[in-house]
């Protein structure tokens, strides 16, 4: 009889701590994370259960009115529309010049890629949204009205003003999304005669896609989550923005402009967090969009294989 | 399909499987396996790709707890390895097991052949290099990484991994 | 057309638009650095605004809460990404639930999770406008990106390698912390040093909580409980980024242009530093590591 | 009888805890009520971003003749200013506009005090060539009648309008004094005084208002029915476009925030701080006006 095998040993002990460890930090995000999801939630209701907005006014109206208690008539169709149209062309501008740059520092060149093109573009990371602003504010506007008449402020100078925010976000994670196909893919496909060219498109943009993919939507939710830069610059009128040069402004835009004038519990107030309330359904339904996308090609992968 | 692998008798045998099924989820991947495996003799598994060759391996390891749920028994000593109180630790140490594909840690040639020998306890320095010493003249390796024992492992997996996994 | 050609012609297009790019980020800084650097000079870094228009104590509050956060950040972000990535079943409910939350958080705008931080610390837990309730609030703020750039890590290590750790008998706490951390280094630095620069940057988190007012500081005073002490987290900071938007939004006078893009050129630099550095580390490491 | 003297007993430490209790609020209470001299404690201020730079002057001053106060002062906004103090979380509410013109404070929980008076002026990119206006013809560019500085005696271009965040302390006091309950077309917002000296001034065709210490050289302050902007004529209410800020406390200040608010209203903070800070003392003010706006002589 092998008794030993039943005794206890350092290493159960040291998996028990392991354990919990880990899953009180988990604990802790998860609680963290819920207790954020409730606060919103609670307050972002407020609106339709004590000031009696109608729903579905809220949705699909756009105008923003608070000061007439008696009939307000706030939507946020518009601050919608207009939030996933400078989400979407910054992402759309964005995300190939990401790609290409993170093929660069892994493929083309690391040596280079390391030590000049990351580092440079991470360095985009750490200058303040307000900074972003302002820049946009004195050299992009002018810019775009000189180019194309009006004032300049707009959808577009958001967009792109944007698209410079997330640069640095997605090519990170691309990187680390090229970085994680085996080196030995590579190697294997250049054996078999590959040009860098088809190794770069059949090999690692296929199998890192998924990742790629993530990496996307991370520079879609830092976008969407944008405040102080974009108010800046798109002109915040609460409009739908019909025209790339149309002042508009996102959901985000229009709570940072005006959740230090409001009163705590007042149709005001609240209709600025049913905002967040927005904001969060919003990046939940990316994220599903995202795991869905993920899970079809997940699940294509296993069965060719 | 009944598997049947009756070599020696039961009494001979270190390791006796009884009626092992092994499931992923809802596909089965082992059924009804049965096998003696003598003691002091080499016993080789041999089937085709996918007919769960490795499967069966891990479960004696118990590598797969979480991701395959075994059923039937696995005598090892007297003693059925599956039991759930089995300290799996203490069988790892008994039993010990080589992968298909080499998988070095990231470490220098040397950690990764300390490293096991100190997580089981050996803290004496000099014990650990005497052994890295001879294992490595065992396989007759010093001369080739000899002198290359605190360069990174993973810089000899495709030339001679057999040697030192 | 053959695939030579083909290939010459797309890998040339890639270098050209990397090199683009890579003009216009650098065109943009130099910007930035050129028309800050008038500002900058050894009275601005070492004299209080209060008394010399400097940005000493905002340097060191921004230092000093980047500290602090990622003290508090690092260990439940680490943990919670290792039970995310190493613990849970991947395939489970209570993965794609946890995953999906973590994400939500990831992507709410900063000025919400000031506004909580407002709400519940400044307030509720009665912490006043203080480092204390800055270094939590940017860690909320922090917490979910961290983890998520550190489960990115971790998943890119080998599953094979955990196999290994377990089958020589190693428990698997072991196997991940002395094994998979390691090989997971370089990538959880670059991560750690990604959030330091968002932390770094951030100013509508800490509007509301450390505040915008910056008491000057007795740098001989390293009582952590005298107010007057840069080291106590009762007091209320203001950062180089809350300095900034402060400067911009609401400033008087000739010298708010002049300090605001001196602070600019400032906080590049120190970010530049914290590339730089953690880019060693993270070579060197990599070179050790090597997979 | 056991059980009636464990009751005793009970009773007894409830009692010792209630005394303890209340000993221990006392002794605060006497802390505070025995440093009339020495004046100690923590007072945070909140709100406007407008009056900011002011308090935090004054409260510097402050400290540094009482030693052992601390005053925190916080931006925020003078909606959180107002809802904070109400709600008792902070001891003082900066505020741009009257708490009765926001609906939902709790008035009855606080009081006012006026610290200072700001005068706001229109202001426009320079290149429209305008430099005065009528009160009327502002009030029609800003509702979107006149569209063109060319109907105003300015230069063929098209205005664009810039106004203050809905809600916002200039906001309220540009709409009763220039709007006048008239509807304002919908334009491009914003919620600081530092994007809109930039918007103006880098935007041709751009009109917005601003306080008076923000009128730099490349804004151009317009006159309105012949009357400059300038703070004289604030004084007698010539010019109409001016507000008061405001400083709430909780009805039930402590000690510290009473004397910082007196302290506000010294000659020190009144004659010297408030002027050099661009703001207008409310000593020097001729006039008086409430929270409806009528304005009657002082």
């Amino acid at each position: 009889m092998n008794k030993q095998l039943f005794n206890s040993s350092k290493e159960i002990r040291q998996d028990k701590l392991g354990r919990l460890l880990v899953y009180s930090a988990l604990t802790v995000v998860l609680v963290l994370a819920l207790a954020m999801l409730y606060f919103i939630f609670s307050k972002g209701i407020a609106t339709f259960t004590q000031n009696h907005i109608n729903f579905w006014d809220f949705l699909t109206r756009s105008n923003w009115n608070t000061d007439n208690l008696q009939k307000p008539d706030l939507g946020a169709w518009a601050l919608m529309v207009t939030s996933a149209e400078t989400t979407l062309l910054a992402v759309l501008v964005t995300t190939p010049l990401a790609l290409v740059i993170a093929i660069y520092i892994v493929v083309m060149s690391p040596k280079i890629g390391g030590r000049i093109v990351q580092p440079l573009t991470e360095l985009l990371l750490g200058i303040p949204s307000v900074v972003y602003g302002f820049v946009g504010l004195t050299l992009l506007i002018p810019f775009l009205r000189n180019w194309a008449g009006g004032t300049g402020f707009g959808v577009l100078a958001a967009s792109l003003v944007l698209a410079l925010m997330i640069l640095p976000t997605i090519t990170s994670l691309a990187v680390e999304a090229l970085n994680g196909v085996p080196q030995s893919y590579q190697t294997f496909a250049y054996s078999l005669g590959c040009t860098k060219w088809q190794v770069i498109v059949h090999v690692l943009l296929k199998i890192s896609a998924p990742n790629l993919l993530v990496a996307v939507i991370f520079g879609v939710a830092r976008a969407f989550g944008e405040a102080l830069a974009v108010q800046m610059v798109i002109g915040n009128t609460v409009q739908l923005p019909l025209g790339l040069f149309t002042p508009a402004a996102t959901l985000t835009s229009k709570l940072t402009t005006d959740m230090g004038n409001t009163i705590d519990d007042t149709l005001a107030s609240n209709a600025l967090w049913s905002l967040a309330l927005l904001l969060l359904v919003m990046s939940l339904i990316f994220n599903l969009l995202a795991k869905l996308v993920l899970r079809r090609s997940q699940s294509r992968e296993s069965i060719s294989r | 399909m009944d598997t049947y692998l009756n070599l020696p008798e039961e009494k001979d045998s270190d390791i006796v499987a009884k009626d092992v099924n092994i499931y992923y989820g809802k596909q089965q991947a082992i059924a009804n396996c049965n096998a003696n495996f003598p003691r002091h003799q080499i016993t080789a598994l041999i089937g085709p790709s996918g007919s769960g060759k490795s499967t069966f391996l891990h479960s004696i390891n118990r590598m797969n707890d979480g991701i395959a749920r075994v059923e039937g028994e696995l005598v090892y000593q007297g003693q059925n390895l599956l039991d759930p109180k089995v300290n799996v630790y203490n069988l790892r140490h008994q039993i010990g097991m080589l992968f298909q594909k080499p998988m070095p840690f990231a470490k220098s040639i040397y950690e990764n052949l300390a490293l096991p020998l100190r997580e089981a306890g050996n803290h004496n320095q000099a014990d650990i290099a005497k052994r890295i010493d001879r294992v490595l003249k065992m396989v007759d390796l010093q001369h080739e990484i000899g002198k290359d024992l605190n360069k990174s492992a993973l810089h000899y997996q495709v030339g001679s991994n057999s040697g030192f996994v | 057309m053959n695939r030579y050609r083909v290939n010459q012609i797309m890998t040339g297009i890639l270098n050209g638009v990397t090199l683009l790019v890579v003009l216009f980020i650098a065109a943009f800084i130099l910007y930035l650095l050129a028309s800050g650097m008038t500002a900058i000079n050894w009275r601005f870094l070492t004299t209080s605004s209060e008394v010399g228009l400097g940005i000493r104590d905002q340097l060191f509050n921004s230092l000093y809460l980047l500290l602090l956060t990622q003290l508090i950040s690092l260990p439940i972000a680490l943990g919670a990404a290792m039970a995310l990535t190493l613990y849970v079943d991947k395939r489970s409910k209570f993965a794609s639930f946890a995953q999906g939350l973590i994400q939500i958080l990831s992507s709410l705008p900063s000025i919400i999770v000031g506004l909580f931080g407002f709400l519940i610390l400044v307030l509720k837990f009665n912490l006043g406008f203080s480092i204390i309730s800055g270094a939590l609030a940017l860690t909320f703020f922090n917490l979910p990106i961290l983890t998520q750039s550190i489960a990115v890590s971790l998943q890119g290590v080998p599953d094979e390698v955990m196999q290994s750790g377990l089958a020589l008998g190693i428990s698997k706490w072991h196997t991940i912390t002395k094994i998979i951390l390691p090989e997971a280094m370089p990538g959880i630095w670059s991560g750690i040093v990604i959030s330091a620069g968002r932390v770094f940057g951030e100013a509508a988190t800490l509007i509301y909580t450390a505040g915008q007012s910056a008491p000057t500081l007795d740098y001989t005073n390293w009582n952590p409980l005298n107010p007057a002490s840069p080291l106590n987290i009762f007091r209320p900071a203001e950062t180089l980024a809350v300095h900034i938007w402060k400067v911009n939004t609401e400033s008087l006078g000739q010298d708010a242009a002049t300090v605001s893009r001196g602070t600019i050129v400032i906080l590049i630099l120190v970010v530049l530093l914290f590339n730089l550095v953690a880019r060693y580390f993270s070579t060197t490491m990599r070179k050790k590591v090597g997979r | 009888m056991m059980g009636k003297r464990s009751a005793f007993l009970t009773g007894l430490t409830v009692i010792a805890t209630a005394v303890t209790l209340t000993a221990c609020g006392g002794q605060s209470g006497s802390k505070t009520a025995s440093s009339d001299k020495a004046l100690s404690g923590k007072v945070t201020a909140v709100g406007s971003t407008a009056l900011q730079p002011l308090v935090e002057q004054a409260a510097k001053d402050f400290q540094a003749k009482n030693p052992n106060v601390t005053v925190n002062v916080q931006g925020g906004g003078s909606g959180t200013g107002l809802s904070q103090v109400a709600q008792g979380a902070v001891d003082i509410g900066n505020s741009d506009i009257f708490a009765e013109s926001k609906p939902c404070v709790a008035t009855d929980k606080i009081t006012e005090h006026k610290v200072a008076v700001i005068g706001f002026a229109p202001v426009v990119n320079p290149d429209t060539k305008i430099k005065k206006l009528t009160m009327a013809q502002l009030q029609n560019i800003f509702a979107g009648k006149v569209i063109n500085w060319k109907q105003v005696g300015g230069k063929d271009e098209k205005i664009v309008l810039v106004n203050r965040a809905t809600g916002s302390g200039t906001r309220a006091t540009f709409d009763d004094n220039v709007m006048k309950g008239k509807k304002s077309l919908k334009s491009q917002e914003q919620d600081s005084s530092g994007a809109v000296q930039k918007i103006v001034g880098s935007t041709p065709g751009a009109i917005s208002y601003l306080a008076f210490s923000y009128l730099t050289k490349n804004l151009q302050a317009v006159a309105l029915d012949g009357v400059a902007p300038t703070t004289a004529n604030v004084l007698n209410n010539k010019w109409k476009i001016w507000s008061y800020e405001h400083m709430y406390t909780q009805k039930k200040a402590s000690k510290a925030a009473v004397a910082f608010i007196k302290f506000m209203n010294s000659d020190h903070v009144q004659g010297d701080l408030v002027k050099k800070l661009g703001y207008i003392s409310i000593k020097d003010m001729q006039v008086v006006k409430d929270a409806k706006g009528n304005v009657t002589n002082k």
